[in-house]
């Protein structure tokens, strides 16, 4: 039915039949550029999807699964020098469960039916467990089972809240049918309270997956104890998948008419994960959960942008992209100074500008990008925020939105220059050999970097027609 | 013109010192030195060679004669009523200021060269004291900028009396004491050396460069004499041959008044200095505010 | 002209790209670029029309747009005299055989932060104009922490990188409510927008010039910097925050208190900077200080410029803003030829410290003059540049005062603040140049220290001249600022006669009075016999270095008036008893607002960030009940709320 | 058919507080598959009237699914982790019943408040379901055992299948069939986790659980 989502899952078996360990993370680059290829055609040349069907390439997956699936191909480039490194774990079920992953992101990312959004999220929860506990110390299972319990409950809220956004169309005297054409079709004849409930059901449910504060506890140990690509991949695809879901339940309810009450509770979790975000960051001492909170603190930014109307949407979705591939590029040069440190915490990792220079310099770049300093694409999308939240005459939002990226990068700046200025320790000096950075390394960050350079100063026009047919498909009547 | 003007401000400087000892002698009952004294010990003191203490550079003998040079030029900015400014433009008030900041700049200079702890003291004592009579200084030129609505000497020391002239010479007169190191401020003829200023930083200086810090402080007396003499009678309304007697008797008295404030106050302790300095500032302030109102009504 | 500035930037990009490779080439690439750029500058200050170019091509989805009008030009002409003057001085002072690595990226951030300087200068686009921004603070970061491995340099480095992008947020927020308001990027003149924009423009450029209290980064950062990369953050960086206080209290309609404003900023950090220059020890930091001092200098002028001009372009706001640009160009040359001073210093004697110091007037004859010009030119003294400018600030502010109007009530207390200023500015450099150059050696490295080769004596001498020639033939310079003061307000661009016509020659005179009898002095001394012998200090046998008065005795009155405002830290035992011994007297001097008020701050928020921390202690059952509250609270705000 | 499917929800809530009382394993595992089995039956009373096998399908592999397979697993693990009783719980047993009793009352009145079909009104589907995800929550925060945690998880599911009766003829069976793959799915991973963690730690405390901390 849809080869975006059919070709991995295929690849994914392929992989898990392959039997050499050695060639078989080529998969993940190959079934990735063919997928990029894929999402670029349909990008360039938007199909007609049917309005009742239940997965279809619509406008708003249009507008954030090539970011994933681009996002994707450029971590299998460097999923293959990275594996060769750990030859010692059989990457079999590792391979195939991240393919899995890229074809059920794909069919969450166009699942126009409540339902099958839901199985979609769940799905790629489960099939990420096996990323995650990866390196096999007690630490990843720790990890995981805290991300599989919190994760879960989560995934089952946001069902509970399905379930009541079909009873409301029930009760409001619909068939049931839950594709969300129809149930913004039904709009006012939604019965309220079962709308509203299912509203908070379904932004906590799927919140947990996205990692707003409160319900972000799994985020910084999932993305502690993950290899840089999982991070990558959870951060920029996972989140992005919860975050088009919100989108398209927000506009349900607002066709339900109850919009307003909506956009509150987006502004006011997203508010509360950037600032929590900016404590965290302020206080934390180790540089990879240091990303699971950056990652929080942009979610929130997300959340209140989804609250600020079309225009935020727009720069929402500007904002989804700018920071899937950033954050992409952080998590790998963190994984290979990680990597080459042995240690994730403050109190042991310095001056590794001394033992790993490009890591070094290309984590620090990422760092200025995602803390939206100019030119990088965060800066363009994050002021497109800003211009929003003015535009719709939300000052104090702005002022707070200001102020909580303000803390976010002292505690950004605080802990990358810990890492990277000052005089390396004796035992991180092996690292220079513990971690040779090879080109395959190296590029896969740096490319990412460049990308998000190139999204901010010349932000394609087909992205930007693609963000706004998205905005005119969630906000139908303007 | 310009001759007599020079020889005016060169020639007659030194009797002012002259003039305060007499009168401080007058009124202990002594003869004292004669008044031309300061002439004399000049001309010695010309004459004489010059010791240089082994720390000091060329410029401890140059930094006086710059001095020297700083507060001639601004002697030269300052009308003699009648005779009017060697030079007036709009603003010369300000390069007097600071051609008096100048000179404090080379004699503090000259006084930290040898490293003597004397040296040391003054320069710091006369450089931070400087901070608050340059303030009173200022304020009472702003006031008589505001009071006559120019920001040339020569018309802002031809002022019509007004209600805040009493201030504004009480004011000037407590800053001549400061600036020339009189007392209550400084004794020019103490020999203990912890309570000294001005000659604290002079302790090393002998010979040519000595006489030019006596003669150039001399001065300088005779400077903040004419300002206050000019800043307070109307010498613009007088006949010519009127303004000069009076600009003239103006400055004889302000000399006596020193000599009395000599011979009646006592030194004061230092921490007490920035009191007396800030009702100086006071004054001035004052006057500027009652030439403000003055002018606003 | 076009071509100038583009010749310019490509020779900067080329000059950063050889920095690793050539550092000759490097060197000859800045030169021919920061020329190159101030022949453009004095182009566009000399000629009558202003340069402007508008690209065909997008950048952020907006037009690139450049324009190099009269203010742009005033404060491109430092750019580029410092650029090359600190590029020149470096490679004397920081080269590849002392600082390997490090030398050649100060090379390429040097270049980097010229250039975008300069574009900071030239764009009129407010989204390149915030690009250009932060790519300059982020330049000037790698400058300051050049030598990383100190710690006390990356502290100082992340001071100035956090307050630059407070500021940096400030002026995000403002630059869109610009472009919300008038609904272009493009910058420009302005009517219908509201006036209480400007004072976020404010805080968001008075972060970068460091005006008191927003420079609780200056004196850190400027302290710990290599000394070129001091001359270049203090002489022209912190003049880009001027820059824009200058360009958008012309282009927006300003409050009407903004001109008393401005002005009560600039006294206070005039009379507060330089108070705290008084008390430092460390010569750098002093240095440091004396820079708040004089950007408060400017802002006086500026905002008797700003007042007049809303209170119907009075003619003596010309003279204050003329002032005040005058004074830009003046700071940026005394201010590096002293900072390249303290460096010399430094490469001589290893430390900053002046109670360390002394007598090095001896061992380097030629640094110390230098130092001696610029201190004089500091303190404002005839017959040298600073005196000049500001000259034509106080006789903005005198004028203010004799037309007696209700609002220049502010140019009272202005002028005579300014005035103690000054005379503080004396005091401190007078101890400075004491402390360091004069009497005895009072510490071993001190004694041993050497002249510093031509290569940084050179660029000290250029600026030098400059300071000279300024201050001998304002003249010359008068055109380029009225040109300036008539691009900031176009009521003003008839540019009335220049008012050095006295001055100048007055002060030319005094030059050379002043040297024609310095020499006869020091002729008739020579011919009356000149003896050594040693210090005579009222009979001491044998003066010590220990004798003489130190930094902190010498700083000991002004200290004493200040001991409030410091908040001064002080340890006193005093002698007593008929042998006295033991008796001590310490006195710190606190980086006041930054300890007192920030740091507080900024502890009480590191508390709560650890309380925060505290919840995420991994007990999963934990994590469970905060998803519920969560959930109870999305609820509550929903349906409790949520009633229409 | 109300009154019948009305006796299972009660049923059910009353599994819901025997789970909340129980301090043995072996006995909550038992009270979860009963329930199960109770949850299973409830499609074929609700759709009694007219046959459909898909339904009959549903219920057959909820039957299997809740009562026995996950059950199993869960025995499973417990043998290999040999733990029997639920030590000292983060909420005793005492304050948990009451709790679970309060929260019971509560659903009741909370579904109350919210309008429901006709053919539904007189149900008890809304309350139990709502029961029964609260008990889910108090066994998730309140117990320390990895296994009593999944037991709460899996409650917590059967509310929300309850509540999904609602909807089950409205709904088409892709949904109930997907719901109820993930859940499986989910289980037996939770399953081979708690394995793991079992050989990590030796021990199924989730006490130990908390090395990943600021």
């Amino acid at each position: 039915m849809n080869a975006l989502i059919i070709l991995p899952l295929a690849g994914a078996i392929l992989a898990a039949l392959w039997p050499d360990n050695r060639t078989r993370p080529w998969f993940l680059p190959a079934v990735g550029l063919v997928h990029v290829v894929l999402c670029l055609r349909l990008l360039a040349s938007p199909p007609v999807v049917s309005p009742e069907a239940w997965i279809g390439f619509d406008p708003l997956a249009a507008a954030v699964l090539p970011a994933v699936s681009l996002l994707f191909f450029v971590c299998g480039i460097y999923a293959v020098p990275y594996l060769r490194m750990r030859q010692e774990r059989p990457n079999r079920v590792f391979v195939a469960a991240l393919l899995a992953v890229l074809g059920l992101l794909s069919a969450g990312h166009q699942a126009r039916h409540l339902g099958i959004l839901w199985i979609a999220t769940e799905a790629v929860t489960l099939a990420a467990v096996p990323l995650l506990h990866f390196n096999n110390t007690p630490r990843a299972f720790e990890a995981t089972w805290k991300y599989l319990l919190v994760g879960g409950t989560g995934i089952a809220l946001s069902l509970l809240g399905s379930f009541c956004l079909g009873y409301s169309s029930l009760h409001g005297g619909g068939e049931g049918d839950l594709t969300f054409v129809a149930l913004a079709a039904q709009g006012a004849g939604l019965s309220r309270p079962w709308v509203l409930a299912a509203w908070v059901l379904l932004l906590v449910g799927y919140g947990t997956k996205m990692g707003l504060a409160p319900m972000h506890t799994w985020k910084p140990d999932a993305y502690g104890e993950a290899s840089g690509i999982v991070g990558a991949i959870l951060a920029g695809g996972v989140t992005s998948v919860a975050f088009t879901a919100i989108l398209r339940i927000r506009s349900v309810v607002a066709s339900a008419g109850e919009g307003g009450a909506a956009d509150r509770t987006l502004l006011a979790i997203g508010l509360f994960s950037m600032a929590a975000a900016a404590l965290f960051l302020l206080g934390t001492r180790d540089f990879k959960r240091m990303l699971a909170y950056s990652s929080i603190e942009h979610m929130g930014i997300l959340s209140i942008a989804a609250s600020l109307g079309a225009p935020g949407v727009w720069a929402a979705l500007f904002h989804v992209w700018s920071n899937s591939l950033t954050k992409g590029t952080l998590f790998m040069s963190a994984g290979n100074i990680r990597r080459a440190a042995g240690s994730p915490s403050l109190d042991d990792v310095r001056g590794m500008s001394h033992v790993v220079p490009r890591s070094a310099a290309i984590f620090v770049t990422g760092l200025f990008a995602i803390t939206a300093c100019p030119p990088f694409g965060p800066f363009f999308s994050e002021l497109k925020v800003l211009g929003a939240a003015i535009q719709t005459g939300h000052s104090l939002t702005a002022a707070g939105f200001l102020a909580c990226l303000l803390f976010a990068f002292f505690g950004l700046t605080r802990v990358v220059f810990a890492v990277v200025d000052g005089r390396p320790r004796p035992a991180a000096q092996a690292g220079g050999k513990r971690l040779r950075e090879s080109f395959g390394l190296i590029a896969p960050p740096l490319a990412l970097l460049v990308l998000s350079l190139w999204l901010g100063l010349f932000t394609p026009a087909i992205l930007q027609d693609a963000w706004t047919a998205a905005v005119a498909q969630l906000f139908p009547n303007p | 013109m310009m001759i007599v003007r020079i020889f005016l401000w060169v020639a007659l400087a030194p009797l002012l010192p002259g003039l305060i000892n007499k009168v401080k002698a007058w009124v202990a009952g002594r003869r004292g030195p004669p008044v031309l004294q300061l002439y004399y010990d000049l001309i010695r003191l010309w004459q004489k060679g010059v010791v240089l203490s082994t720390l000091a550079s060329p410029a401890f003998v140059v930094a006086p004669a710059v001095a020297w040079v700083a507060l001639a030029c601004a002697a030269f900015l300052v009308p003699l009523g009648p005779a009017g400014a060697g030079l007036s433009f709009r603003g010369d008030v300000l390069l007097m200021v600071y051609l008096l900041a100048l000179a404090r700049f080379c004699t503090a200079w000259a006084a930290m060269e040898t490293g003597s702890a004397f040296g040391g003291m003054g320069a710091a004592r006369e450089v931070s004291y400087a901070v608050l009579s340059e303030a009173a200084l200022f304020a009472a030129m702003l006031s008589l900028a505001v009071q006559t609505g120019s920001v040339s000497l020569v018309a802002m020391l031809s002022p019509t009396p007004g209600a805040g002239t009493l201030l504004l010479a009480a004011g000037l007169f407590i800053v001549l004491l400061a600036e020339n190191c009189h007392v209550p401020f400084d004794d020019p003829n103490t020999h203990l050396e912890l309570t000294m200023i001005h000659e604290a930083m002079a302790l090393d200086h002998s010979g040519p460069p000595l006489a030019v810090i006596l003669h150039g402080a001399s001065m300088k007396l005779l400077l903040f004499a004419v300002l206050l003499t000019a800043a307070v009678l109307p010498l613009g309304s007088l006949s010519p041959l009127a303004a000069a007697g009076a600009l003239a008797g103006g400055v004889l008295l302000v000399t006596i008044g020193v000599g009395l404030a000599e011979s009646f106050l006592a030194r004061f302790a230092f921490r007490h200095v920035p009191l007396l300095l800030t009702m100086g500032i006071l004054l001035c302030l004052f006057s500027l505010l009652v030439a403000w109102k003055g002018g606003a009504a | 002209m076009s071509g100038a500035l583009v010749f310019s930037a490509l020779c900067l990009l080329a000059a950063m790209g050889t920095s690793a490779g050539s550092a000759r080439a490097s060197f000859a690439f800045t030169m021919a670029g920061t020329l190159v750029g101030l022949l453009a500058a004095l182009g566009v200050l000399l000629g009558p029309d202003d340069w402007e170019w508008t690209g065909a091509f997008l950048v952020g989805g907006e037009r690139m747009h450049l324009r190099l009008d009269g203010v742009g030009a005033i404060f491109l002409v430092p750019v580029c005299v410092i650029g090359a003057a600190g590029a020149a001085y470096a490679r004397a002072y920081w080269p590849d055989s002392d600082f390997p690595g490090a030398a050649a990226r100060g090379r390429a951030w040097w270049n980097a932060l010229i250039l975008c300087m300069g574009l900071v200068l030239t764009i009129s686009n407010g989204l390149h104009f915030l690009i250009a921004w932060e790519a300059f603070a982020l330049c000037g970061y790698f400058l300051i922490t050049l030598d990383n491995r100190r710690p006390e340099v990356r502290k100082a480095g992340w001071l100035y990188l956090a307050s630059s992008h407070a500021g940096t947020l400030a002026l995000m927020a403002f630059f869109t409510l610009l472009a919300a308001h008038t609904g272009t990027w493009e910058l420009g003149p302005v009517r219908d927008v509201p006036p209480a924009l400007f004072w976020l423009a404010l805080f968001g450029f008075g972060m970068k010039a460091g005006f008191f209290p927003c420079h609780i980064w200056l004196p850190s950062a400027h302290a710990n910097a290599p000394s070129h990369v001091s001359a270049v953050m203090s002489g022209v960086a912190i003049k880009m925050g001027v820059y824009g206080i200058v360009r958008f209290g012309g282009w927006l309609p300003v409050p009407a208190e903004a001109g008393q404003v401005v002005i009560g900023l600039g006294a206070a950090s005039a009379v507060l900077g330089i108070a705290f220059a008084m008390a430092q020890n460390d010569l750098k930091r002093l240095l440091a200080y004396c820079s708040v001092e004089n950007i408060g200098v400017i802002l006086i002028g500026l905002g008797a410029a700003q007042m007049a001009r809303t209170h119907g372009n009075a003619a003596w706001g010309q003279l204050a803003i003329a002032g005040a640009l005058l004074h830009v160009w003046n700071h940026a040359l005394f201010k590096s030829l002293l900072f390249f001073g303290a460096g010399s210093v430094l490469h001589a004697t290893g430390t900053r410290e002046m109670s360390r110091l002394g007598g090095l007037g001896r061992a380097m004859p030629w640094t110390a003059g230098l130092f001696a010009l610029g201190a004089a030119a500091v303190c404002g003294l005839p017959p040298l540049n600073g005196f000049v400018g500001e000259w034509l600030i106080y006789l903005g502010l005198f004028d203010a005062a004799t037309t007696r109007a209700g609002f220049a009530w502010a140019v009272l207390p202005a002028a005579i603040l300014l005035a103690s200023a000054g005379a503080l500015a004396l005091a401190a450099f007078i101890k400075a140049g004491g402390m360091i150059f004069l009497g005895a050696a009072r510490t071993k490295p001190a004694a041993q220290a050497h002249e510093c080769g031509a290569g940084m004596l050179a660029p000290m001498g250029v600026l030098a001249a400059a300071c000279a020639v300024i201050g001998l033939a304002p003249g010359l310079v008068w055109p380029a600022i009225a040109r300036a003061a008539g691009s900031w307000n176009p009521a003003w661009a008839h540019a009335e006669k220049s008012p050095f016509a006295t001055l100048g020659p007055a002060q030319a005179a005094l030059a050379a009075l002043a040297a024609a009898a310095g020499f006869l002095l020091w002729k008739k001394s020579r011919a009356n016999g000149l003896r050594r012998g040693l210090t005579w200090d009222c009979g001491y046998r044998s003066p010590a270095p220990r004798m003489q008065y130190t930094s902190g005795s010498f700083a000991g009155i002004v200290a004493g008036w200040f001991f409030r405002t410091f908040g001064s830290e002080r340890k006193f035992r005093r002698p007593h008893g008929p042998f006295p011994e033991g008796s001590i007297l310490l006195e710190r001097i606190p980086e006041t607002v930054l300890e007192r008020w920030v740091e507080p701050a900024g502890a009480a928020i590191t508390r709560l960030s650890h309380a925060a921390l505290s919840l995420q202690h991994g007990r999963l059952q934990a994590y469970i009940l905060y998803l519920v509250v969560g959930l109870a609270a999305v609820g509550a705000l929903v349906f409790l709320e949520g009633k229409p | 058919m109300i009154p019948a499917l009305n006796l299972l929800i009660g049923l059910a809530m009353g599994l819901n507080l025997v789970a909340l009382g129980s301090s043995r394993l072996p006995s909550l595992i038992r009270t979860v598959s009963t329930q199960g089995i109770a949850l299973g039956l409830m499609p074929i009373l609700l759709e009694g009237d007219h046959w459909d096998w898909r339904i009959f399908l549903i219920a057959m592999a909820t039957v299997a699914g809740k009562g026995f397979v996950i059950p199993g697993l869960l025995r499973r693990a417990m043998r290999a982790a040999n733990i029997e009783r639920e030590v000292e719980p983060f909420i005793g047993l005492m304050p948990s019943l009451l709790l679970g009793a309060g929260g019971t009352i509560a659903a009741v009145a909370l579904a109350s408040a919210l309008p429901l079909l006709p053919e539904h009104a007189g149900s008890l589907l809304v309350p139990g379901a709502l029961a029964s995800v609260l008990t889910g929550f108090i066994l998730l925060i309140g117990r320390a055992k990895a296994i009593s945690q999944v037991c709460g998880y899996l409650i917590l599911e059967n509310g929300i299948y309850l509540f999904g009766l609602l909807l089950i003829k409205a709904t088409p069976l892709l949904v109930e069939a997907g719901v109820l793959l993930d859940l499986t799915v989910g289980v037996f991973v939770l399953g081979i986790i708690i394995d793991r963690i079992q050989r990590a730690f030796d021990s199924l405390d989730t006490r130990k659980l908390t090395t990943l901390h600021e």
